[in-house]
């Protein structure tokens, strides 16, 4: 039974799905004005728990207190109306509505009964925006927004509820350095206005930062609660993946070759601004900068997605041109996308479609599918990732989070292409599997493949890459040796140009 | 609709009496209601099982194929038909003779060379031709406009059999008198809506047209109403329709319509079943039976000799 | 300013239909000079009104991402039980008020196949569309019913300043559709629900009924056509309004509405009904013959929507 | 184990159709003592032939998220060309490339319009779908043209060990389909462009070469049910095959394809196919007065769609 001090307690919570058993006699308990951070590895069942609270999924079994009342939540608007906020791990927004219509989706301002009072809908979603200081415009359509943007506008809908319980799936995943510290200063303000929060991350890092206690799922099942003082990064992560992980990141240095890929002045009409760079055989050249500062932009215009309108790509010395991805494939460049569920997947298709896709032709002898061939290198890859699925066959919608990341990686990882770009390539994936992933590039670069990688996680970009290019604006405004590169230079570069901008 | 059923299902009633099928072009057109009727009308008093079935679509042989392969497959007794396709029915009617189930033809007739040909055969063919009651039209049209004068058509469905052959004995009805001069030939579809629509729009180019013919009534009752609308008098311009609807006749009576062609579909229903039953009895049938094809206008209305309504 | 930016390109979609229209009627006053007088002008949007009013239902079906077969045959339907009950004497309001009543029961039927029954739109109203189709031959044995007191035929001969009674039916209604799709919820939510159905029911809207309402309404603007239809030609035919839902879903796209769901506009809806009306009237005036029609009409189809779809995409990479 | 349980749904979801089928058989074996008989089925096969040759190509198009409205209108086109081919004394096999030239042609502009001219398949083909009807009537002046030689009737008549060969088209035309669907790179970029087209771009794939052959591919099949039903009635006819494509999507759809794309099998569309076949002669054979056959389908369609759609549900809830 609930204590007073809880706002929140579930227990015996179980949730099977086809031939997933999700959540096994699961209990968790929030207290008012705490940060409860809420950790395990992929497929864990974290968000299913998340989905369960939040009316999205029904419960197999278990009951659920809140302010000590069984409640049983029947609908996202049950949900709502008991005060409990959710920002989804996967982004539920409209593309075609104004972020503003976003945000008050289903509660909008109203003059008179169902009619819309759309200068106060602007207003009160430009004033959320602002508090969480970035520059949105109310007005925008959704569609027109970058990942990270889109990602701010999740989290706005979730304050906007005035939620006493707010969740939080992953909410920083697609965020940068700085946008994660304006989230923190909110959430801190939220504290003491006494609203609990259930947070769940794969960056260690931020849930000591931010959390006050910390419950660890393994498998669907209850592990373990600790205050997150008394507990230390080790402590954490043998709970989470039941074995010992060490914290630093396990960089290989391969020895550099001759360039392989070489970007000469490179212009995207009015985002990206003489981009030059060049990219050696074994080579890790990490890309960092803040949201929008058009990293992603420059990937989709060397792989020949958005149009290049000025500047030469070069491969292997020769110039070549690239007005489609598949001319990209053909002179042997990989794209990890950054926005999965958009641009990597097809959903409703299964992990063996998805991750032979873009490498059919292997698996084809005289035109026609070798099943076995195509079998094992999937499972190989299922494995070798560690993907948490019933099976190659199963769709890919019904894997979690991180589990299609890995399909994602793992698509392009059996491309055996020569340039990898690589989008947040950890975006979403425990520390288990990152490090796995980790290995992977070493392996890679080892074997005289050259990688880019985009990556918003400072310690990632820090530990893997040999050489740091730092963007802006679609500028790039530093380039940093891999030993001399610290956190703090980045930042300055990052930040450097906006400043001047401004 | 288990309900549906037994009510739709008359081959059940009396699974006792001979079943003939009479197989029509569409139900949703009152020419092939009227034939039903006759036909019905005889079938009971004859205590025959009549069976009436048709395609959605007018247009839509290959369903009516699909409808008499299916009633040889209940091996009905006899099977009465308006082909939707002369031409296209002869493979069908080829297994109905194989079959052993007598094929009488109404109204559009079957195309007889093709048929011959074949090898295949029909009992007899019972009506008049849609060519026939085009000229009739092309004709009355020539003596009300005394030999001249600006004519416009409005067409079936086009590539439509039975509208082909109406306007083409129509054109030849016509073209004995050089004066009267077709200014426009515009489909409607069989649609009264589009008969008038199009008709508003030909009235708009055609300001002074002296008469129309329309393929079927409802397009000609659809001009009228475009000729209210246009706020011209009745009397401005001829409407000749074609099938002796109901209300057309009613229209002719009113003076809005002056004139349409009668096939006499309820009289065709009625020979029809009948010839049916003297051959279900072992009797012979006349080789062809050709029903008295009219036209009606307002001065034939007063002496009413019409077997329609 | 990005604001800024959007609007100007919204105005060049939104003028590229408009382009089409006053492209095709130049075109007709060139090779007619019956096209350009106000007695044709009024012809043509007396004629358009009918199927300019079902694609008001159809648009925001469409927009939900959903599709509505069923327009045609509901509108021959909701006609003949509107005829029968004025040939059985009850007062006209009452009558159409029954005439609606079928149209939204309809309608209605569709919504809760689709939510309920979890049908694909496409399956439910196509089901419908032979069911209503059959019921209304059935109910009046494939006869038409004919011959209204002048009262009723008013609605469709009648005019009021000058201006065709139909018209005015159509004008309010597209004001009417046009303030509900901007500035009410019911509207905002048919652009939530076309857009992306998940997240809207995970903001808590009650989509099912919703999708209810707005097939509802479809069905019950099918009925209202049936009432310009019966007045107009003195008669209500069960076999009238065939093809009736590609003539309304031809009108919407070609109006900017997406087959997607989630993106579109009355007022495009209506440029698309007018450049369906003037291409069919254009033709007759210049008499061209019956095999070249459908010809053009169809070319005009893809022409139009080549030019729009081409403007749109300036505006920005497609989404999805 | 899992994937065991995964697989025993799936069997249950294709079963659905089948279940309804069965049924339906069931049911009028019950009502008529001619339904059950080796001539009859053999009919039912024959008569479905047609359709169930151009729901395969209708199969491959839905796959990708798109619809093909001009099958009927091909059919026809390719048909009376294909025909005239004939009368003017060509040799059969010749004629027949003839047509399936045509036939492919218009399937190959559909995919142009679609792919290079950004539209909307929905447009793209209904444009098609007038036009090719257009030309058709325009080519042969409305007539249509009748009386070939044995040969060529061979393909509809003949016989091969009792089997009627239309039948043995079909069967031949969905053992090659499902092959191409479950086993060749083609199948599998259908799925993918259905399913996700942005990834399956940045995946690497040509979609707008591989959309333009599947369009062409259903072109084609739309010229070989001409060939079908030309030799079968003896004649071809500029009007043939309207509406034949809401016949084909239904068949598709009821086969369990979803319209939103990425999801169908090849063998639920014959299952769909034959459902309408069947339902079509059952009513004949219980002799249903036609209206009520109108009925009875239309709700049949639904009713099928429901019990597949909600087993499926067993599965998961919908997701989207
Ligand atoms: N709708 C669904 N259908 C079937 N299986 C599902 C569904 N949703 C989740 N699962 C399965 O349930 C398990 C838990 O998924 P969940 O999304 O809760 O993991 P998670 O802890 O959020 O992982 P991540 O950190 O990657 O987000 C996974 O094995 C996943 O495959
Ligand atoms: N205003 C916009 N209009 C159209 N597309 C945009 C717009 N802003 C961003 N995008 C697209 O969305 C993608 C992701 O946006 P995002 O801002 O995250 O990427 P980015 O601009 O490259 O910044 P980052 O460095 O975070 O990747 C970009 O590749 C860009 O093509
Ligand atoms: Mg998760
Ligand atoms: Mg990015």
């Amino acid at each position: 039974m609930p204590t007073d001090d809880h706002i929140l307690l579930m227990e015996n919570i179980t949730k099977r799905f086809p031939g997933v058993l999700a959540l096994d006699d699961v209990k968790f308990d929030l207290k008012r004005g705490e940060v409860h951070v809420l950790l395990g590895e992929n497929g864990a069942g974290k968000s299913t728990l998340m989905k369960i609270l939040s009316g999205a999924y029904e419960k197999d079994d278990g009951t659920i207190w809140i302010d000590g009342e069984q409640r049983e939540i029947s609908s996202p608007r049950y949900a709502q109306e008991l005060g409990i906020g959710i920002i989804y791990q996967e982004f539920n927004l409209n593309p075609f509505l104004s972020v503003a219509e976003n945000i008050f989706l289903g509660r909008e301002p109203t003059l008179a009964p169902g009619v819309i009072n759309w200068k106060r809908l602007f207003a009160k979603a430009q004033e959320i925006l602002d508090e969480l200081n970035v520059n949105i415009n109310s007005k925008e359509e959704v569609g027109d927004l970058g990942v990270a943007m889109q990602q701010m506008v999740e989290v706005a809908k979730a304050l906007s509820l005035n939620a006493r319980i707010l969740i939080m799936d992953e909410p920083t995943a697609a965020l940068s350095r700085h946008e994660i510290q304006q989230l923190f200063r909110i959430i801190r303000h939220l504290k003491k206005q006494g609203v609990a929060v259930i947070y769940i991350s794969h960056r260690l890092e931020e849930i000591f930062e931010i959390g006050d206690r910390v419950t660890v799922l393994r498998d669907g099942k209850y592990i373990d609660t600790r205050p997150v003082k008394s507990i230390s990064r080790d402590e954490l992560v043998r709970l989470m993946v039941n074995r010992d992980l060490d914290e630093q990141i396990p960089k290989k240095k391969a020895k550099l070759g001759p360039v392989v890929l070489r970007v000469d002045n490179l212009c995207v009409d009015n985002r990206l601004h003489d981009i030059e760079f060049s990219l050696r055989k074994g080579e890790v050249l990490g890309i960092a900068g803040l949201m929008g500062a058009g990293r992603t932009q420059l990937a989709r215009a060397i792989f020949g997605v958005d149009k290049i309108s000025e500047g030469k790509i070069y491969v292997d010395g020769t110039e070549v041109s690239v007005s489609s991805p598949r001319d990209a494939i053909n002179a042997g460049i990989g794209f990890v996308t950054e926005d999965r569920k958009s641009e990597g997947l097809v959903l409703n298709r299964s992990v063996k479609e998805n991750i032979s896709l873009p490498n059919i032709r292997k698996f084809l002898s005289m035109g026609v599918l070798d099943f076995e061939k195509e079998n094992r290198t999937v499972d190989e890859y299922i494995s070798k990732l560690d993907i948490r699925t019933p099976g190659r066959d199963q769709n890919v919608v019904y894997l979690s989070g991180g589990n299609q990341q890995k399909v994602v990686l793992s698509k392009w990882l059996c491309s055996h292409a020569r340039i990898f770009i690589f989008d947040e390539p950890t975006r979403g994936i425990d520390v288990g599997a990152k490090k796995e992933i980790y290995q992977l590039m070493n392996e890679l670069t080892a074997k005289g493949v050259a990688i880019i990688m985009i990556s918003s996680e400072m310690p990632e970009i820090l530990g893997m890459s040999d050489r740091i290019l730092v963007m802006c604006n679609g500028r790039i405004t530093g380039r940093l040796d891999g030993e001399e590169a610290t956190q703090e230079k980045i930042m300055k570069y990052a930040l450097g140009e906006l400043n001047e901008a401004v | 609709i288990l309900l549906m059923f037994s009510s739709g299902c008359n081959s059940q009633k009396f699974p006792g009496k001979p079943t003939v099928a009479l197989v029509v072009k569409t139900l949703n057109n009152p020419f092939f209601n009227d034939m039903e009727e006759g036909a019905l009308q005889v079938a009971d008093s004859l205590e025959l099982n009549l069976l009436v079935q048709a395609a959605e679509r007018e247009v839509d042989v290959e369903k009516q194929v699909q409808i008499i392969e299916n009633l040889i497959q209940r091996r009905v007794d006899a099977i009465l038909l308006t082909p939707s396709g002369s031409s296209e029915v002869v493979p069908v009617i080829l297994k109905a003779n194989n079959a052993g189930i007598p094929i009488i033809n109404l109204d559009t007739k079957i195309n007889m060379d093709l048929l011959k040909s074949d090898g295949g055969q029909i009992a007899t063919y019972i009506g008049s031709d849609n060519y026939e009651g085009g000229r009739l039209a092309g004709r009355y049209l020539v003596e009300q406009l005394g030999g001249k004068g600006k004519v416009a058509i409005l067409e079936g469905i086009p590539g439509h059999e039975t509208a082909d052959s109406r306007q083409k004995g129509f054109l030849d009805g016509i073209a004995e008198a050089p004066g009267i001069q077709v200014v426009t030939s515009q489909p409607a579809n069989w649609e009264r809506n589009m008969g008038y629509t199009v008709f508003q729009n030909i009235l708009q180019s055609h300001s002074d047209l002296n008469a129309v013919f329309a393929a079927n009534d409802l397009m000609a009752l659809g001009a009228v109403e475009a000729i209210a609308a246009s706020g011209k008098n009745y009397s401005d311009i001829i409407v000749v329709g074609f099938d002796a609807h109901s209300e057309a006749i009613a229209s002719i009576r009113n003076g809005e319509m002056d004139a349409t062609i009668a096939q006499n579909p309820v009289q065709i229903g009625r020979m029809g079943v009948l010839q049916a039953y003297k051959l279900l009895n072992g009797g012979s049938v006349p080789e062809e039976i050709t029903v008295q094809i009219k036209l009606i206008a307002k001065e034939s209305l007063t002496n009413n000799n019409i077997a329609t309504d | 300013m990005k604001l800024f930016e959007k609007i100007e390109f919204d105005q060049i979609r939104r003028y590229g239909t408009v382009i089409g229209l006053v492209g095709l009627c130049l075109f007709f006053t060139l090779l007619s000079e019956h096209f350009l007088t106000i007695s044709n002008l009024m012809n043509v949007a007396q004629q358009s009104a009918i199927i300019a009013v079902i694609s008001v239902g159809m648009t925001f079906v469409i927009i939900t991402a959903g599709i509505d077969l069923s327009v045609g045959s509901v509108l021959a339907f909701s006609g003949v039980v509107m005829a029968s009950a004025l040939e059985g004497g009850l007062p006209i309001p009452v009558a159409i008020v029954i005439g609606f009543l079928v149209g939204f029961g309809c309608g209605a039927v569709n919504g809760l196949l689709i939510t309920y029954g979890n049908l694909p739109p496409f399956i439910a109203t196509l089901g419908m569309m032979s069911i209503a189709r059959g019921a209304g031959l059935w109910y009046t044995d494939g006869r038409s019913i004919s011959g209204f007191d002048d009262g009723f035929r008013f609605l469709a001969t009648g005019e009021i300043f000058h201006i065709p009674v139909p018209v005015i039916i159509m004008i309010v209604i597209y004001v009417i559709a046009h303030f509900v799709l901007t500035r009410t919820k019911l509207g905002r939510y048919t652009y939530a629900i076309g857009g992306n159905e998940e997240a809207a029911i995970l903001s808590g809207i009650n989509i099912n009924f919703y999708k209810n309402v707005i097939y509802g309404i479809a069905g019950l603007l099918s009925a209202l056509a049936a009432v310009i239809l019966t007045a107009r030609l003195n008669s209500a035919q069960p076999i009238a309004g065939i093809m009736y839902e590609l003539d309304a879903i031809a009108a919407t796209v070609i109006g900017g509405t997406s087959l997607m769901g989630g993106e579109g506009t009355i007022f495009g809806t209506l440029i698309g009904a007018l450049i369906i009306g003037v291409l069919r009237n254009g033709l007759n005036l210049i008499g061209v013959s019956s095999f070249i029609q459908q010809i053009v009409i169809g070319s005009v189809i893809i022409g139009a929507i080549l030019l729009d779809t081409n403007l749109k995409k300036m505006k920005t990479r497609s989404k999805r």
